[in-house]
């Protein structure tokens, strides 16, 4: 059955021009999408996604289980850059440690957009909500990546008064405010304050002006898949270059981006064992847990963590963690799902 | 006059025009989009959309009396976040 | 019933997504539209509407009612420049008054849309014309706003041909060869191009391939509310950067562009119920009075009017008159089209 | 007939938008497309022209016509460019004539699109094993061109060892390397690259996960009749602006550019007649062999013939052979098609 | 040689454009969607789909004796529509 | 140091920045979709989707030292594929 699973995958549109990409920069295409096209498709993924699950939430409401299900998300937010930073300190310092950690507890949109594509596939029924925990995982990460960094800085490091005259960083008096800053960096960075807002938007429309939803529908549902086919074929170009970058990162780094989906992924399957999920939402907790941020958390440890090397964080979750979990990650986690979660 | 070339990632574009302003510039200009390679490694077009962001090339024309104040101001957020700046002569046309 | 009007608009998902933007500016978000996005929305819309209104003038054809309401409007465009530059004259020099009084002449097609949007949601018709009234009511405020500008220019600000000859401007031979560059910035500029344009391959394609209807259909019809939701967002965020601006503006400018919609809206109400027209019509012909240009009429003025403040005619237009519209303006005066204008 | 079929293609959406993209350069208005807009529309054309191409591709199947048509497309793309260079090489230099004759010998992806919109209007059948006779014809005709070239290069022309080094050209360390250039030019290049990726992938789709088909067809085949409509508007622009340049060209290349493609259709046409294609394929088939290359040949001689002058390449093949397949030739065509090949 | 650097409105391109080449430059580069600050306030990219427009930035080099020339043609149009233009040395590579 | 600044078609951009970093310089920065004209006519945006392409222009900073090895690495290819190069004077800021 898993075999049939990853074959379902591998040739399914979406997956098939994530292929077309990578092998384009590896044969030596010059096929690319020039900026900002991708921006464009990205912001409209968000867009679309998060109207879709706040108008489904409005729908199913905010039960329990919902209230649940949400919570341990954002618990395992929380949780796996500990896990993580103590694992990759053993070969990295504070920063870098920090910021790779702070990435994989926080989770990849489109990665979770092509899981729901392959569960419409299967034909494998979720719910809304599951975007809901989706949008509320960035944040938190990112949080605790800071302080983690904060934690392991040399104690010479910490920026005097001086320093920061200098950096003619006005908004910085002293420490509360530079919480002020990282805060804001977490909660209000685009890609999570449009993924909340279309959220919010989704679920006012549906609970107030419902004749609007179906006229969004060609707009966020209809065109939703070959967007997606087109945004993937250009992930595919972009991981495949960030993939030359790997040399640098060495093997301990590499090994850790590989297996770091698959084992958060079975603590998201045993969390949603636990808390009764059905098929489809398994798979979505599970591909949060095992998903990484190449968007959110990069641009956020970025201003708040300068002394992380982006390429190391921004490689291992866009060049490696990402093609696997599209690839082989999501059918092997739903063959899971098939083996341990009761149908409906 | 002095003009100031500044080549930096996008991310840090508010706080560096912030810089500028505050130095007593009286103008800047700003292309983004930029792409390139430094000490840090290869900015490409295709990073625009991650969180990583392309690069931004500032230009600021200033007095010679300004340089001083605009230097003093920009060069920690130059070593703190990345990215390298030049100066050179040039009279107003 | 004038309530639940406002709250049905502020509860639509484009009124939403303009929120949205505002909001994104005001606590600090970084989420921004790169350019040249919006104008890609901005082609798209105009596109859109004016293929649609083309096909509707088709379909309901040229009758003397249409006829009436397109120079009525037209007239409108004459006249709101006028009052408008005498008003604005109390306080400000003649340049400055008659590139504002030319933009609040002039009509903001994003709040037609929005208005039709309304309606479409409220369940009433409305016409195709009066798109063609929307594309005729650019131009005669743009030659309006130069004459009055010219008119009031001191002597000896009158240029020279020793002037025109160091300024490399190689068109303007004298006085008749300036004009050819007024008509051209009033009629030929891209959006009215555009509008025109679109709207003349509508009505023929219409008229003489209306198989073509149909495959245009998905493209113009079906995508355009969510286009216009993402369009709205950049709005929001584009609005508010704007409020900055206004510090420099002037109470007396701010009382102007929160004030004059609401009066040329009911000028507007006047003349749809001496024309007859229906409920949607009416709404739609108070919201044209009603709105200002921040696209055509600007770049016009930019470019024959230099010696005006641009960011004083686009701060007003764009981020004070275009949300009021919007947000209060559309269901206030569908409240007072309620009210006034007889059902059917 | 013949008189109602141009009419036909002249009162269709995309020819009018196209007209009015032309109109605007011609009366002087400032609409343009901003770049990288344009790429936006191309890229999406040939990925959806590619993917429908390559589904019905998988419908139809790879019988004996299939392949002979393929085959005969192949060898049209390899002797166009033949007889065009000896014809052009009487006024033009080596590198000129080879470069133009490889572009005649290539294709138009737009022209062919058009012509496939065209035959639905008219309800004219035709296959998806098309878009693989489209796709597979631009390589060849690059391949030939830079034979040409290099056959008619003088001997002192012939790049030196030490040449290469001066041009930091790495990669060329003597004739078999050059040729891992111009094979890659002449497969790998984006547009090549793309059109036979999605044809791939559809066929592929078609064949394993069918369910994505239903998905992917809002995106690859509702929007694409607007699509063409808003690209079109642009490629009338660039025609226009094009046309400009063509003073240099002299009045023998504007002859040839308006000669060829009615002389190269009714070879298409001939051969059309031989293997026995229906009216909807022999029309595609004379405009492939009709419309000239503006996107990869030109890209392709720019880095492998450098002596030549794009200008000569570029405005003849966008700025006059275009413009005449599109609103003369596809109908001219038809009435010939019509005329000359059974109905079913 | 010197290098010409102008800043200005998008919307005034083509005038600068013509006014370069007929003032005898043999030729010039455009890049668009710049943004910026100057006295006349600050243009950001949002404004680019709006009437107001970005601003381009046009790099002219030209031969010393030229550098009279452009300079007296471009100087009138500066000081109508706004914009600013600096001058500075360069050599051919 | 030197300022380096090329204008040259985007097609010929890959070759261009491998021969700046087989010359030794440590970074270099590109700015695309470049519009303009020089001695083989016009580029305008338009033309960016064709085969054609638009501009690029790469701006390069290098130690005095450099400069010999990067113009010698760049004038064959601007020679061979047209565009333009400029060298000028620069400080770090
Ligand atoms: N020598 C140089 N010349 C031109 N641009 C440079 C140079 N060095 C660095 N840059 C630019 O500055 C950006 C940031 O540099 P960095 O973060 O220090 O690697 C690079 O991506 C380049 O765009
Ligand atoms: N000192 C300066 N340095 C660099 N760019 C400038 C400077 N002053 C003005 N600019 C640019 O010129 C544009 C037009 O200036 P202005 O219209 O005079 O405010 C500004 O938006 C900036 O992009
Ligand atoms: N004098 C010049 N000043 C600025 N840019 C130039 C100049 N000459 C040429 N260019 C740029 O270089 C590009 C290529 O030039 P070319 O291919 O030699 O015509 C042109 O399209 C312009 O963008
Ligand atoms: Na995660
Ligand atoms: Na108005
Ligand atoms: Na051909």
């Amino acid at each position: 059955m898993q075999s049939s699973l990853v074959l379902q995958n591998l040739l399914s549109a979406p997956v098939l021009f994530f292929f077309l990409g990578i092998l384009g920069v590896l044969v030596g295409s010059d096929l690319e999408i020039p900026s900002p096209l991708p921006k464009l498709f990205s912001l409209y993924l968000l867009l679309a996604i998060g109207f879709k699950g706040g108008m489904e939430l409005a729908h199913s409401g905010l039960g329990p289980q919902v209230l649940l299900t949400i919570g341990a998300a954002v618990t395992m937010s929380l949780l796996v850059p500990l896990t993580s930073f103590l694992l990759l300190r053993l070969r990295l310092d504070g920063y870098n440690a920090a910021a790779i950690a702070a990435s994989y507890g926080s989770i990849s949109a489109v990665t979770f957009i092509t899981a729901e594509s392959f569960l419409n596939v299967l034909e494998v029924n979720f719910d809304g909500f599951m975007v809901a925990a989706l949008a509320l995982m960035e944040s938190p990460a990112i949080v605790v990546g800071v302080i983690l960094a904060k934690l392991s800085a040399p104690a010479d490091d910490v920026e005097t008064p001086g320093d920061q005259e200098n950096g003619g960083d006005q908004e910085n008096g002293g420490t509360s405010l530079r919480w002020r800053e990282v805060l804001q960096e977490a909660f209000l960075n685009g890609s999570v304050y449009l993924l909340i807002g279309s959220l919010v938007i989704g679920y006012v429309v549906a609970a107030f002006s419902p004749a609007g939803l179906e006229k969004m529908d060609p707009f966020t549902e209809k065109l939703f898949y070959g967007a997606l086919c087109f945004f993937l074929l250009d992930m595919g170009i972009v991981a495949a270059q960030r993939l030359r970058d790997l040399r640098q990162t060495g093997a301990f780094l590499i090994g850790f981006s590989l297996l770091a989906p698959p084992v958060h992924a079975l603590v998201g399957l045993l969390v949603s064992a636990m808390l009764g999920l059905g098929q489809g939402n398994t798979l979505l907790f599970m591909v949060l847990c095992a998903s990484a941020s190449y968007i959110a958390v990069p641009a956020a440890m970025r201003m708040t963590v300068p002394q992380a090397n982006p390429s190391l964080y921004i490689s291992t979750a866009l060049g490696l963690t990402f093609p696997f979990n599209v690839v082989i990650g999501i059918p092997l986690y739903m063959a899971l799902t098939r083996h341990f979660i009761p149908v409906g | 006059m002095k003009r100031i070339d500044l080549f930096l990632s996008e991310r840090e574009l508010n706080r560096v025009c912030k810089a500028i302003t505050a130095a007593g510039a009286k103008g800047y200009s700003v292309m983004r989009h930029v792409t390139g390679m430094g000490p840090s490694g290869e900015i490409s077009e295709g990073m625009d959309f991650s969180g990583l962001g392309a690069n931004a090339h500032v230009v600021v024309f200033v007095e010679d009396a300004l340089l001083a104040a605009v230097g003093k101001a920009l060069r920690p957020l130059l070593k703190r976040y990345g990215g390298v700046g030049f100066v050179s002569s040039a009279e107003p046309l």
